[in-house]
């Protein structure tokens, strides 16, 4: 391979390094990169890449079967003075998991990701658990028994609630106009019941409909 | 040549045919309809062809059928301000401010349209900048070296209530009425009736001995239910009017 | 300071910056490091390490007033392939809300729908202030004392801007006094030229060109 393709190539796997929330292994890397790449020209994109981060204040290491971006050890009592001064706020991704297992417990990993439209990666998984926030309920028996998540105690006491019955109705979190989107369609839906018999009303009921359809046109 | 002359010749071109067929529903409101018109067929946005532009606008309007009542309000009174300054630029007299100055009756209308053609050009370029989250993106855990301790995260209900509201507005109305239709109590049971299974098999009597009050035995069955509708336990009558068994489809290692 | 000094600053800046959940600023930095450094010293470290990332895979890009470590833009799409993102697409009508409220802050909502033509739904509102793109600023002392909308932090962040006089072309924008006079010069030309005997056809085209170059100026 010429220098330029591995320079490249180096350039694509520090941003996948940096950007990715558990270590990469060739193999995912060679799925994430372009397929005609031979696992040598990954590897020697590597070992550039480590040569280049070796004595400085990152350095990329192989763990668990992959490379991870990691501070160098010298630094670690600046990071942890980082760390000491402001708690870690969950991530936003990990709050909507978090939010999706407590409202719709008991889920599978693939059924958050269906609902967040993105992945949810084991190392997002493992925090919430090491927090006690969430834990394992069961298996589903769907080809591959994936694991079935739920709120632990733990998530209870640090929201501050009784139960889960205190956490606030799905439908309370709507806005505005979609409550009132709501609310229109069953007045509609009421007011077309009561004049279906003698049509009374039947400019009322011509408009409403042109609403309602044009509201579902609008969110469809 | 009068400016009423020129309009009507135009008017009578029937010039639409060589517009291609647009959707109301692909422009942001009536500004953006007539900007596109104007672009589109390069016309100075200084001398608009009132009739021209009216008739193409409405027939624009008239080819949607069905429109939200509240954006159609935006469309219409749009409508009438371009017949309006139609009718006025037929006027055999121009118009004259205090100062004697001619008053073009399109000027206002103009200047609506720079200043809404510069917002929507900046939206465009807003939107083309790398955003975070699509386009770039930042580390999101921060495994360092084990001598170091990470304080654990703090719990937060409102961040918490915002992200689900987050997935809720992203999923849209249907599918989050599917899905999330289930009151939180039936959610609560089916993990507890979930964990009482894990050591293996219970019969429903003793399952819903502990329950007090007839709500929460209803409860418990609908859980029960919903657990077997989602094939996540077994439920086993091995005679009619028997003792029913609820398993775990196969036990947790 | 002598070079391995600078260099030692940043290999600790680098590993802040890599171990920092948002981005870190001088501030930040000054209290973490050695106290007895002077803003100038971490200034020039970090003027080093933007000098080491650029045209890398990572770049160290300045942000609402700190240091943040992102993925270059040229690797967008692999990381979304990594993330299993389907890339969120905000509405045209969210956007030009966001950029009125942008360049035209503090504004109210009734302001917003003029200078676009139509209604803004509090549903948008409710979308752009969840993102933290946007909040309430305080509220006009004009009957009904509407809500003023200015950006948040979070909008700098996600837009990669170091302040608001970074937006895009804010020099260019014309206010609507600028408009009107504009407005009212090339009408006023276009009518001496329609009476001057002899020219039936207006050069309407040099006037329209003018317009579009200036156009053309503002977005480049």
């Amino acid at each position: 391979m010429k220098p330029e393709h591995v320079q490249m190539l180096a350039s694509q796997i520090e941003a996948l390094m940096l950007a990715s929330d558990e270590p990469l292994s060739l193999t995912r890397l060679r799925g994430l990169l372009d397929e005609e790449l031979h696992s040598s020209d990954i590897r020697a994109a590597l070992s550039e890449l480590e040569a280049l981060y070796r004595n400085r204040g990152i350095q990329l290491i192989q763990i668990a079967g992959g490379w991870q971006f990691r501070t160098a050890p010298e630094h670690a009592d600046l990071i942890q003075q980082l760390w000491e001064i402001r708690p870690q706020r969950l991530s936003r991704s990990a709050m909507e998991t978090l939010a999706i297992i407590a409202y719709r417990q008991p889920v599978t990993r693939a059924e958050i990701e269906a609902l967040r439209g993105v992945k949810v990666s084991s190392q997002m998984i493992a925090t919430l658990q090491e927090r006690g926030w969430i834990k394992v309920l069961g298996r589903k028996e769907v080809p591959g028994r994936p694991h079935l998540f739920g709120t632990g105690k733990q998530f209870l006491v640090d929201f501050g609630l009784e139960s889960l019955k205190d956490l606030p109705d799905s439908a309370q979190l709507m806005d505005e106009d979609e409550i009132q989107q709501m609310v229109m369609g069953s007045i509609q839906q009421h007011e077309n019941e009561e004049t279906e018999p003698g049509k009374e009303n039947p400019d009322q009921d011509e408009i409403g409909n042109t609403y309602l359809n044009a509201n579902k046109t609008a969110s469809g | 040549m009068s400016h009423a002359v020129q309009a009507e010749l135009i008017a009578h071109e029937d010039a639409p045919h060589a517009l291609p067929p647009v959707q109301l529903d692909q422009f942001e409101g009536p500004l953006d309809v007539l900007l596109h018109l104007i672009r589109s067929q390069e016309m100075d946005i200084f001398d608009i062809p009132m009739a021209m532009i009216t008739v193409q606008y409405l027939r624009i309007l008239e080819a949607q059928q069905e429109m939200d009542l509240e954006v159609a309000g935006d469309y219409l009174v749009m409508a009438s301000t371009l017949m309006q300054l139609k009718s006025r630029m037929l006027l055999p007299r121009p118009e004259m401010d205090e100062e004697g100055n001619q008053i073009d009756p399109r000027a206002e209308l103009a200047a609506q349209l720079v200043a809404y053609e510069q917002y929507r050009m900046l939206a465009e370029e807003l939107n083309e900048r790398p955003r975070l989250g699509r386009d770039v993106f930042v580390r999101s855990i921060f495994p360092e070296s084990k001598n170091v301790e990470r304080p654990l995260p703090e719990a937060d209900l409102d961040a918490l209530l915002l992200a689900f509201r987050a997935v809720l507005k992203r999923v849209g109305g249907e599918v989050r009425h599917q899905i999330f239709n289930e009151t939180m109590s039936v959610r609560e049971r089916m993990a507890t009736v979930l964990e009482r299974l894990r050591k293996g098999g219970l019969q429903l009597d003793e399952l819903l001995a502990d329950e007090p009050g007839r709500e929460a035995l209803v409860t418990t069955v609908l859980a029960i239910l919903e657990l077997w509708r989602q094939q996540t336990i077994t439920v086993i009558q091995s005679e009619s009017l028997g003792s029913i068994t609820l398993l775990p489809k196969e036990v947790i290692e």
